[in-house]
Formats: C-alpha cells, sequence, structure tokens
C-alpha cells in the first residue's frame, strides 16, 4: 500500500513538473520544473529497487546536465518567451493534439491492459551498484568504451563551438 | 520498549537519531563560527571575540540573535519565489548530508543495537556526493533570482567552480572505493579498522597510499564549498559579497549556516575516507558498549577538529586564486592527477589480488 | 505492489509531455529540456522493465542514455551559445534559414 | 610420352608481339616494330615446325597430344578446361598458319613501308595470329569459339584499316555483322552440344557422337548441331548465303586480304567441318547440305567472278568459289581432300593476292584491270610468280591446285557417302570457269599493251612512285617462295591414279575415320572412271585458257560484243546477280526503318525514356507540392514526426489489439 501511495505522490510530482514545464514562461522555471520531474523519477527508480540508478539520475540529471542548462540560461540571460507570434501552424493544429492524444490513450491502455499483469516487486535491490558494475564492464564493455569516445569527443566539439573565434 | 512494533521502534529511534544530530550539527556550526573568529584572530595577532562569555563563548548565541531581529530585507526586482527557496534549498540540502556520516560502530543501547548514524545506506558516499551536487543550485538560484549583477556573476562562478570541481571531487575518491569495495560509509570506515605490522593504522592514506587522492580531495572540498582560497563565488574584494549580496538578515544566515555545515560534512568525510573515521585505540570497553562507541565519537572528533582547523588555518594563510587559475588548476592539474590516482590504485590492487 | 502497466503510463505521459513541449515551445533552450524529459520518461519504461524482468540490462541502458544525454547536452549548449553569439535570439522561429 | 612440347608458345609469341607492338609501338622506330613483328611470327613457324618435326616421333596413342593448362572455368559439373589439342589436323593447319603468314609478315614489311598507322597495322596482324592458332590449337568448342570470336575481330579491324575510307569502315562493319548470322549458329550449336553431351571437349564430344547410330532416317540431333556449325561456317568461310562481306573485305591492306580472306581465317569454316567430322560422318542430312551449299557457292561465286574488273574482287569471288570446293569436298565427307585443297589454295590464293597486290603498287594503288596490261616486262618476278599460281587454281596438271582439285572432284562423283554426278558436273563447269576468269585477269594485267595513264619512264617524275616499277626484294622473295609451294605443294598428295600413294590423306586418316556405311549404300564408284574424269577437267582447263587467250589477246574487242549481245544477262553477273541490292532491300532496309521507327522512336524514346521523364517529371511535381513541408521551421518537422510517430502508435494499438 505504501509503495501505490509513493508511486502516486512521485508520480503526481512529476505529471505536474512536466506540465509546469509546458506551462512555464521563463526558462529558469521550466528548468526547476524539470529537476522536480527528475528528483521524482529518482524516487520512483528507489522503489522500482534501482537505487544506483536513482542516485546516478540525481548526481548526472540533476546535479550536472541540468546545472549546465542553469547555467547558460544565466549565461545568455534567457527571458520570457514572447507570446504567439511566428510559430508552427504544422506543430500546433496537428502535432500537438496528436502527441496529447496519443500520450493519454497509450497510458490508457498500458494501464488497461498490464492492470491484472504481474507486478514490480518490492524491496529487493536489484540494482546495487556491484550488480550494475558486473553488466557494465563485462556484457557492455565495448558499448561502455564506445560511450566514453563518444564524451570525448561531445567534449572536443562543445570547446571547439563554444569557443570565441579570435 | 516490549510494547511497541518493530516499525514504531525504528522510527521513534530515527526520530531521535535525527533530533540529536542535528542539534549536534547546529551547535558545532554555531561554534565553528565562533572558533573560526577566535582563530583567525590568533593568526592575525588580535583576540577575536572575547567579550560575550568567558572567552566569548556566547558569541554565536548573540550572533543568532542579531540574524533574527534585523530587519529582513527583500529588494524589488527580485525573482520572488526563488529568492525565498534559494537559502532554504542551501541550507536544508547541507544539513541533510549528516544523516549518512557513521559516528561509530554498532553500539547495544538499551536493548537495542544500532551504529551512531542516522541511517548506513549501501550508497551513502553516492548520496553525499549527489546531495553535494544538487546543493549548488541554493548558490545559482540565489544570484540569479537576487536581479544584480554582483550576485549573478557570483553565481555564474559559483556554478562553473562547482560543477568543475565535483568531477575531480568524485575521483579523487574513486581510490578510497577502490580499495573498500563499497559505497557504504560504516564499510569504508570497517576496511581501514587495525594496524599494518602492528605500529601502523591501516588508513587509506597511510597504507591504502592515497595521499594524493587526500589532496585532491582537500582541494577539491575547498572548492566546493567555496572557502578560501577558492571562495571566487563570494569574494567580497571583486563582488561585494557575490551571489548573498542582496540577502540579510536569517535569509544570509541560512547560507552562512550552510556553508559552515557543508565544512563540517567535508570534515567528517576527510576523517572517513582517508583517516580512518571512527576507528583508534579502545581502552577497557567491550567492543559493543556505549562508552566504547563514545570513545569512538571522541577519535571521530578529533579528527574532526584537525580538518576544521586546517579549514581555518588556510583561511588565515593562503590568498585567493584568480578564476582562470581555479578553472585550470581544476581541469589541468587536479582532473589528470586524480586518473592518474586511480589507474596506479586499481593496479596496485589488480596486482595484489 | 505496483504494476508494470503504471510505470508504463507515467512514461508515457511524460514522453508526450515531452513531445508536446518540443512542439510548442519556442525557446530553444526550453526545447532542450523537452528532450531531456523524454529521454527521462524512457529510462523510467527501462528500469521498470528491469525490475518486471529481473534483468540488469535494462538498468544499464539508462546509464548509456545518461552517457548520451550528457554529451548531447554538452554539444547543444554549445552550439545554442554559438547561435546566440550570432543571431542574439533564443528562439527557434527566427532560425529557420537551416544555416548560421 | 608426357614430354611437353610447350605448345602455348606458339600464340602466346605473336600474342606478345601484339600486346607490345599495339602498346608502345607509337613510339618505336618502324624497324622496331618490324623486328618485332617479324619475330613474333617468324619464332612462331620456327616452333610450330619444331613442334611438328617432333610430333612425328610421337607415338601412335599419343595422339591427339593434348597438353592442358589449367581450368578455363566450371559451372557445375561442366568445366571448360584451358588446352591445346595437337594431332595431325592441327598440325597441318599451324604450319599453313604460321608459314604463310610469316611470309606474309614479310611482305608486309614492303608493302606498308609508306603507309601510316604501321606499328597498327602489325599489332593487328599479330593479333590475328594469335586468334587463328587458338582456334586451330583449341581442344574445345568453346576455346576454339575464342578463336573464331577472335579472328573475326581482327579481320574487322584490318578490313577497317584505312578507317578513314567510308567505305573501309562500312565493309568493316559489314564483315563482323554477317559473321554475327553465322556465330549465332554457331553458338547454338554449342549450347545444344552442352546440354545433350555436358562437354564442349572434342574428344569427349566425339566420343559420345560415336555411339550414336547414323541418322540416316531424317534429321535428329547431329544433325541439327551439324546444320548449325555448317551456318557458322558459312558466315566465316563466306559460303552463300552469308559470303557478301567478303568482296567488300577486300578494302583492307592486300596483304591482309592474301593472309586472312584467302589463306587463313576464311578456312576456318573447313577446319571447323572437318574437325566435327565425327558429328557429320552421321549425319548425312547435314553432309548434303554441305555439300549443296559448296556446289552452289562454287559455281555461283565464279559465274561472278568472270565479269568482275576490279583485280582483287575477281580474287575474292575466285577465293568464294574455291572455299565452295572445299566444301563439296567436306560434304561427300573427303574431308582430308577439303584439307589438302585448303592447303594449296593457302599457298597459290596468297600468292596470287600477294601478286595482286604487287601490282598495284606497282601502279600506284590502281585496282582496275581495264588499266593495266603490259606489265609482262616491268614487273618481271611479279609476272612469273603469278603465272605459276594461276596455273595452279586452273588445275593444269603437275601444280598444285591440279591434285587437289582432282581429288575433290573424284570424290564428289565416288564418295559412298553421297557423292554425285550433279556435284562433279557443276565442278566441272567451274573449273572451267576459274581456269576462264584466272587466265582473263593474267591476260589483262601483263599481256598487251599498257592502258593506263601512268607513266612508264623512270625519268618523267623522277620519283620512286610515280612510275610503274618492280616490287623491293622483301615482297618479291616470298612471292618466290610462295610460288615453288604453289608448283609443288600437290605432290604430298598425288593420287592412287596416277601412281602416287597420297601421302597427305593417310597422314590425316586417323582424325577422318568413317564410320560403317550405313546399311543400303553401296560403293558405286569405278575407279576406271578416275582418269577419264580427270582428262576431262584438264581438258576444261586447258579450254578455259583457250578462250581466255581468244578473249582479251587474239581479239580484245569481242568481249564487248558478247557484253552487248548477251545485254541483261552479263548486267545481272556483272552487278554480282544483285545480292547486295537484294539483302539491302529485303533484309537490312527492313531492318533499319523497323529499328529506327519501333525501337528507337517508338520503344526507346517513346515508351522507355518516356517513362523515365515521366517519372522524373512526377518527381519534381510530387516534390514542388511537398517542398513546402520544408520550411526550415524546427518545430514544423518535429509536428511532422510527431504525426508520423502517433500514426505508428495507433497503427500498433489498433492492431495489437487483435
Amino acid at each position: 500500500m505504501i509503495h501505490y501511495l509513493l508511486f502516486f505522490i512521485f508520480g503526481a510530482l512529476a505529471v505536474a513538473g512536466a506540465v509546469n514545464l509546458l506551462a512555464q514562461k521563463h526558462p529558469i522555471a521550466s528548468a526547476l520544473s524539470l529537476i522536480v520531474v527528475m528528483g521524482s523519477l529518482a524516487a520512483e527508480y528507489l522503489l522500482l529497487g534501482a537505487e544506483f540508478v536513482a542516485i546516478i539520475q540525481v548526481i548526472v540529471y540533476a546535479g550536472a546536465i541540468m546545472v549546465l542548462f542553469i547555467f547558460v540560461i544565466m549565461l545568455l540571460n534567457a527571458g520570457e518567451e514572447p507570446r504567439a507570434g511566428g510559430s508552427s501552424r504544422v506543430a500546433w493544429m496537428f502535432g500537438f493534439p496528436a502527441m496529447l492524444a496519443i500520450g493519454i490513450l497509450l497510458a490508457w491502455v498500458l494501464v488497461k491492459r498490464d492492470a491484472a499483469n504481474t507486478s514490480v516487486p518490492v524491496g529487493a535491490m536489484y540494482g546495487s551498484p556491484t550488480l550494475i558494475a558486473e553488466q557494465l564492464f563485462k556484457p557492455y564493455l565495448l558499448p561502455f568504451e564506445v560511450t566514453s569516445v563518444l564524451v570525448l569527443i561531445a567534449i572536443m566539439g562543445a570547446v571547439v563551438l563554444a569557443r570565441k573565434e579570435d | 520498549m516490549p510494547n511497541l512494533s518493530p516499525i514504531t521502534v525504528f522510527l521513534l529511534v530515527a526520530l531521535a537519531k535525527t533530533v540529536i544530530a542535528l542539534g549536534l550539527l547546529l551547535t558545532s556550526v554555531a561554534y565553528l563560527t565562533w572558533f573560526e573568529r577566535k582563530l583567525v584572530g590568533r593568526i592575525q595577532n588580535r583576540w577575536g571575540p572575547s567579550r560575550v562569555g568567558p572567552f566569548g563563548l556566547l558569541q554565536p548565541l548573540a550572533d543568532g540573535l542579531k540574524f533574527i531581529f534585523k530587519e529582513d530585507i527583500t529588494p524589488p526586482y527580485v525573482n520572488k519565489p526563488l529568492y525565498l527557496a534559494a537559502p532554504l534549498i542551501a541550507l536544508a540540502l547541507a544539513l541533510t548530508s549528516i544523516a549518512v556520516i557513521p559516528f561509530s560502530p554498532p553500539v547495544h543501547l538499551g536493548g537495542l543495537q544500532t551504529a551512531l548514524q542516522v541511517t548506513d545506506v549501501n550508497i551513502g558516499l553516492l548520496i553525499i556526493l549527489g546531495i553535494t551536487s544538487i546543493g549548488l543550485y541554493g548558490i545559482a538560484l540565489a544570484g540569479w533570482a537576487s536581479n544584480s549583477k554582483y550576485s549573478l556573476l557570483g553565481a555564474l562562478r559559483g556554478s562553473a567552480q562547482m560543477v568543475s570541481y565535483e568531477v575531480a571531487l568524485g575521483l579523487s575518491l574513486v581510490g578510497v572505493l577502490i580499495l573498500a569495495r563499497s559505497f557504504s560509509l560504516q564499510e569504508i570506515v570497517t576496511a581501514q579498522h587495525g594496524l599494518r605490522w602492528g605500529w601502523l593504522p591501516n588508513w587509506n592514506i597511510l597504507t591504502g597510499c592515497q595521499l594524493v587522492a587526500f589532496l585532491i580531495y582537500i582541494c577539491a572540498a575547498f572548492a566546493e564549498t567555496n572557502r578560501i582560497p577558492f571562495d571566487l563565488p563570494e569574494a567580497e574584494t571583486e563582488l561585494v559579497a557575490g551571489y548573498h549580496t542582496e540577502y540579510s538578515s536569517m535569509k544570509f544566515a541560512m547560507f552562512f549556516m550552510a556553508e559552515y555545515a557543508n565544512m563540517f560534512t567535508v570534515a567528517c568525510l576527510a576523517s572517513i575516507l582517508f583517516f580512518g573515521g571512527w576507528t583508534g585505540p579502545i581502552f577497557g570497553f567491550g567492543p559493543y558498549s556505549w562508552q566504547a562507541g563514545l570513545l569512538h565519537v571522541f577519535w571521530f572528533a578529533l579528527r574532526i577538529f584537525f580538518f576544521l582547523f586546517l579549514y581555518v588555518w588556510i583561511r588565515g594563510t593562503l590568498p585567493r586564486f584568480r578564476y582562470d587559475q581555479l578553472m585550470s588548476f581544476c581541469w589541468k592539474v587536479l582532473l589528470p592527477l586524480s586518473i592518474a590516482n586511480i589507474l596506479v590504485t586499481a593496479l596496485v590492487v589488480a596486482l595484489r589480488s | 505492489m505496483v504494476p508494470l502497466g503504471y510505470y508504463l503510463a507515467l512514461s508515457a505521459i511524460l514522453f508526450a509531455c515531452g513531445v508536446a513541449g518540443f512542439l510548442i515551445k519556442r525557446n530553444i533552450i526550453t526545447i532542450f529540456m523537452s528532450i531531456e524529459l523524454m529521454l527521462n520518461a524512457v529510462n523510467l519504461s527501462f528500469v521498470a522493465f528491469a525490475a518486471h524482468w529481473h534483468v540488469l540490462s535494462g538498468q544499464v541502458f539508462v546509464f548509456f542514455v545518461m552517457v548520451v544525454a550528457a554529451a548531447e547536452s554538452a554539444v547543444g549548449l554549445a552550439i545554442i551559445i554559438a547561435v546566440f553569439r550570432t543571431r542574439a535570439t533564443l528562439d527557434v522561429d527566427r532560425v529557420d534559414l537551416l544555416k548560421l | 610420352m608426357n614430354s611437353t612440347f610447350h605448345l602455348w608458345l606458339i600464340p602466346a609469341l605473336p600474342l606478345a608481339g601484339a600486346a607490345i607492338n599495339g602498346l608502345f609501338g607509337r613510339s618505336f622506330p618502324r624497324k622496331v616494330v618490324t623486328a618485332l613483328a617479324l619475330f613474333a611470327s617468324g619464332a612462331a613457324f620456327a616452333w610450330a615446325a619444331l613442334c611438328a618435326l617432333r610430333f612425328a616421333g610421337l607415338a601412335e596413342d599419343a595422339i591427339p597430344h593434348i597438353e592442358n593448362y589449367a581450368t578455363w572455368f566450371r559451372v557445375g559439373d561442366f568445366s571448360v578446361p584451358f588446352a591445346f589439342q595437337f594431332d595431325q589436323l592441327s598440325l597441318v593447319m599451324i604450319l599453313v598458319v604460321t608459314g604463310v603468314g610469316f611470309l606474309i609478315h614479310i611482305y608486309s614489311a614492303g608493302y606498308m613501308a609508306h603507309e601510316g598507322g604501321y606499328y597498327r597495322y602489325f599489332s593487328y596482324l599479330n593479333l590475328f595470329m594469335f586468334f587463328m592458332l587458338t582456334l586451330v590449337l583449341a581442344n574445345n568448342y568453346l576455346l576454339m569459339f575464342v578463336g573464331w570470336e577472335g579472328v573475326g575481330l581482327a579481320s574487322y579491324l584490318l578490313i577497317g584499316f584505312f578507317f578513314l575510307r567510308d567505305s573501309a569502315a562500312s565493309a568493316g562493319k559489314k564483315a563482323f555483322i554477317v559473321n554475327r548470322i553465322g556465330d549465332f549458329g554457331f553458338l547454338i550449336a554449342l549450347f545444344l552440344m552442352i546440354q545433350h553431351f555436358g562437354t564442349l571437349t572434342f574428344t569427349e564430344v566425339f566420343d559420345q557422337v560415336s555411339q550414336r547410330p547414323i541418322e540416316t532416317a531424317g534429321a535428329g540431333l547431329l544433325t541439327a548441331i551439324g546444320v548449325l556449325l555448317m551456318t557458322g561456317a558459312c558466315g566465316k568461310s563466306a559460303q552463300l548465303p552469308l559470303y557478301v562481306w567478303l568482296p567488300d573485305a577486300m578494302e583492307g591492306p592486300t596483304p591482309v586480304s592474301a593472309l586472312i580472306h584467302a589463306a587463313t581465317m576464311v578456312t576456318a569454316g573447313v577446319y571447323m567441318v572437318a574437325r566435327s567430322n565425327p558429328i557429320f560422318f552421321r549425319s548425312p542430312t547435314a553432309l548434303t547440305v554441305v555439300a549443296i551449299v559448296g556446289t552452289m557457292t562454287a559455281f555461283f561465286a565464279a559465274t561472278i567472278g568472270i565479269t568482275q574488273t576490279d583485280i582483287k574482287r575477281v580474287l575474292a569471288y575466285s577465293t568464294i568459289s574455291q572455299l565452295g570446293y572445299m566444301f563439296v569436298a567436306c560434304g561427300v565427307a573427303a574431308f582430308s581432300a577439303g584439307i589438302f585443297h585448303l592447303m594449296t589454295h593457302a599457298f597459290f590464293k596468297a600468292l596470287l593476292f600477294l601478286g595482286a597486290g604487287s601490282v598495284i603498287h606497282a601502279l600506284g594503288g590502281e585496282q582496275d584491270m581495264r588499266q593495266m596490261g603490259g606489265l609482262r616486262k616491268r614487273i618481271p618476278w611479279t609476272f612469273w610468280t603469278m603465272t605459276a599460281a594461276t596455273l595452279a587454281i586452273a588445275g593444269i596438271p603437275g601444280f598444285s591446285g591440279f591434285f587437289s582439285k582432282d581429288e575433290i572432284l573424284w570424290n564428289a562423283y565416288a564418295s559412298p557417302w553421297g557423292g554425285h554426278w550433279i556435284y562433279w558436273l557443276m565442278g566441272f563447269l567451274t573449273a572451267l570457269m576459274t581456269s576462264f576468269y584466272m587466265f582473263r585477269l593474267l591476260f589483262l594485267t601483263f599481256a598487251g599493251k599498257y592502258r593506263g595513264t601512268l607513266s612508264t619512264n623512270p625519268k618523267h617524275t623522277g620519283g620512286k612512285h610515280g612510275h610503274i616499277h618492280e616490287s623491293p626484294k622483301i615482297m618479291t622473295v616470298p612471292l618466290a617462295i610462295l610460288a615453288v609451294l604453289a608448283v609443288i605443294g600437290g605432290y604430298i598428295g598425288v593420287p592412287a591414279a596416277l601412281g602416287g600413294s597420297n601421302h597427305f590423306e593417310h597422314f590425316l586418316e586417323p582424325i577422318f575415320q568413317a564410320p560403317p556405311l550405313p546399311a543400303g549404300v553401296v560403293e558405286h564408284a569405278n575407279h576406271a572412271l578416275e582418269l577419264p574424269l580427270m582428262a576431262c577437267t584438264t581438258g576444261a582447263a586447258l579450254l578455259g585458257l583457250f578462250l581466255a587467250w581468244l578473249l582479251y589477246v587474239s581479239s580484245p574487242q569481242l568481249p564487248r560484243r558478247i557484253a552487248d549481245r548477251a545485254g541483261s544477262v552479263y548486267r545481272l553477273v556483272l552487278n554480282k546477280y544483285y545480292v547486295d541490292e537484294l539483302y539491302q532491300a529485303v533484309l537490312v532496309n527492313p531492318l533499319i526503318t523497323g529499328s529506327t521507327k519501333l525501337l528507337w522512336r517508338g520503344i526507346d524514346a517513346g515508351g522507355i525514356d518516356g517513362a523515365i521523364d515521366g517519372s522524373a517529371r512526377g518527381a519534381q511535381e510530387l516534390s514542388d507540392g511537398v517542398r513546402h513541408m520544408q520550411s526550415g521551421n524546427l518545430r514544423s518537422y518535429a509536428g511532422w514526426i510527431a504525426i508520423g510517430a502517433a500514426a505508428v502508435i495507433i497503427f500498433m494499438i489498433v492492431m495489437g489489439g487483435k
């Protein structure tokens, strides 16, 4: 029961954060909403037994990536986005409604179909760092190394892009 | 307590431990300010606080009263919600860290066996790192919400500096983690228990050869807590008071307390990770008696005191970095060093096993 | 015991919100955040499936997603800074010449 | 027994010469080019002669001697080796090819001395040698076909050697295309063999063929293969109805005509039929086809030869006619007689062409016999050698042509494999005409007075080529050698009726082993008739000589009068029976019209191009409509993606529900 409770609390928090992200005009507010979403998701991960993922979610997403966003927003001193203007009709008329409809439809279908299904057991911590490391450094070693190369390239790309040209 | 259900007992004990830990922490923070002023005074060849109470011991109390009664100014044109939220975020997160710090091994206390630690999580170290990384928002939002140039500059400096040093900080700890094979702080301490060759304490910094890691950690931790010589986000001579320029009264006090609480956490962590935590010689008590527990706490407190002393000592000694020096120091010195440290440690451990 | 479907539904809703954000937001940084939201939604599905099937691969995939997200945001924000430097705007509707 | 002859050297040497001259010859001085080409062909001849000497030492069971170099390709069970076969037949052929080829190479060095594209000429000539030798050495039909097509290519290149002349270029094309028709038949024959025998190697095919009965009653597989092979031979050897390319091929340099279009390549058809003798032996129908085609061609070409005025064309029709003789021989299963005539013909016809070349050379390019005359004193070497050749081809006793032609005629009459007096009669008439037109050529060219415009006095022009002059030594020596061969070449096959032992026939016997005669066929020949018939043909030759002397030496006005009297018949013959015009009207024009109107304008331009253009235009219009989707607006792109994703998801939900 307590798990249902926690799931719904954090789920509602996440959805509220996501909706707030859309509703807010100021990027800083949107960013903070996103941090709320991420925090809630970290809690959901804990519910799912993925403690390591949860804390990494906080450290990497909330602690690094979002900091970067906020830093850029502050650096560029981005203000509120102006109302209306030359916005894309396609996006508004088709994409947005379609996506909302799909999201709700999908959610409904999933809940409907899986409600009676097996559920996620709680308590056992599947995602201990040791187990994750077992996976990461044995079967997934190559992808792991490849992502490290990716990160290296991303660093160089970011440096090149953001550097002021003399 | 036979008539209570286990969950109630658990909750009661947790509550008690939380209250005690928080009280201790806040008291320590208060007296840390006194200690700092006194010591810096000595270093600068003056008395420091000495009027309020014996040796000025009541000075923190007076400061607290002063903060409470001061006028609380909210400047115009600030982003009100964030302006108010920022110090709360900073303080709350700073105080949270204490929850996973172990002060002693498990002890028997009136039929209960519990460690003198709010909670032992098996990813304790990661939680502290996570909290530290989130704590950044306090500074960033404070600077941005204040709608002031100095604050904004301070916040920008703070975000960049903390994000950068967090990398070096995290990597410097990997060596210790390799040695302890756990994220749990309790286990990290246990791994350092005992003596090598009968006389050398089994501390990471000694037998674990983590001296380099320790130096990196200390540098990075100083930067994380925005202390001299890395106090650029709040450099008085450059930015008035940096991100908290526009704050006053209790809101300013919250930032202040958050900073000192963070110092305290750093000191705890340094002791746990490199200096054996609560380990130390036990004189004549059983391994799980409450007296032994207190003795552990004492050994631990000694170490914490040493690191706090170090903080103040350095503050009184060193000048401030230039910002570009700060950044290149992090990326060009600390980061490669910490990676080298990881490599060497991993190699040694791999060869030894 | 929360059924898997609930987690997936939550994931779907968050993902839809992300897409919607991508569509209706005009600030390029917010759009970027919408992408992060979508990635997070996907991560939730991964973790839920991992717990459901008792397979850790799902969690490992989350790490890869995070790494990619980090790399992407680093480069993306660098691009945003570069764009802002030349165009002095963050409005994507005003950056529609497919070139800088 | 397993001693290898290194047969590959024989074709490889000319190939090397062709490659070196063809690739680098442009920058070589002429002497180097000449030396290379002559060395290549000469060494090939020498090696062939050496092989021939060693061949004599081979045990009987080591024949045919096969040298397998590699597997050319393998498809399933069917594989084609890259191997050469050396037996009596190919021995004769390579000696003829390399020997005559070498002489003509020498001659060419003089004849082509002042032409452009010298290196190109010799490169092609060597290339021809290579392919021809591959053709005759091959141990399977497919490798033979490579040589077959290769000589066609070399022939095409050499006919069109003076490609700046429009007529030369189109003559080359004509030769190539007409040959394709024959090759078509050849190829189908090969396919049939693959289908039914599963192999193309001579020995294996013939082994299987010899298992089969003689197809006396009606046509069977072997008849089909035989007739199709004959179709191929018709194309290559210029038989009716595919002979039309050979007269036009005279556009090439004269030594080329001598080598390719008289001595060697055109006889490839005869060689091929002779090589396939086990097939023909077992198909009387196919033999009859061969005999009839040969007879018709021999007679028909001879009639045209009578009226032609161009010296090379007379020789060209003569060649066709003589090839017809060879096919008559093959058609009555007297293959060795055919090969015998092939060899002697190679000598005297090459000589005739080279002599004609010498005449043309002397006259600075004049080819019309009406502009010649009285050259006997001016170019005596040419005159005497050509006289020898004419006597040989006319069948005057004692010369090589007499023996070979007589053997053919005797077999045409007496062969148990379909010999018939009609073949003999036609051959007899052809011999008469042959004698007539050949002496006509000789008299028109050398007797009487000079009718041309060229100065006969060297002093008038002062130049070397402005007057009539004898050819240089390098050209006359090969003429002399060939003349000797043309005279004595027949003595290796003196028939038994004349007291000889017919070495040649015995030599080739192992190749042409006849199966037992089908039931009901009896030897009808009366050997007592052989000498009288021989006398008849000799008489015909002498009669032809007399008629030619009468018409062109004693009373030169007579031919004009006869032509006027004969009128339409004369014009018909003069215009080669309008065969070219007929082909033009019946085949070529409809084809051109059809391919222009239907294939080009209709199917290609209308159908294929239309479809492509239409699809391009459609794509253009479609993309013009869709272009507006590409607004450059990031979020509209995202919108489209979202719509697409939504569609997919809805589809999956709907389908997943079922």
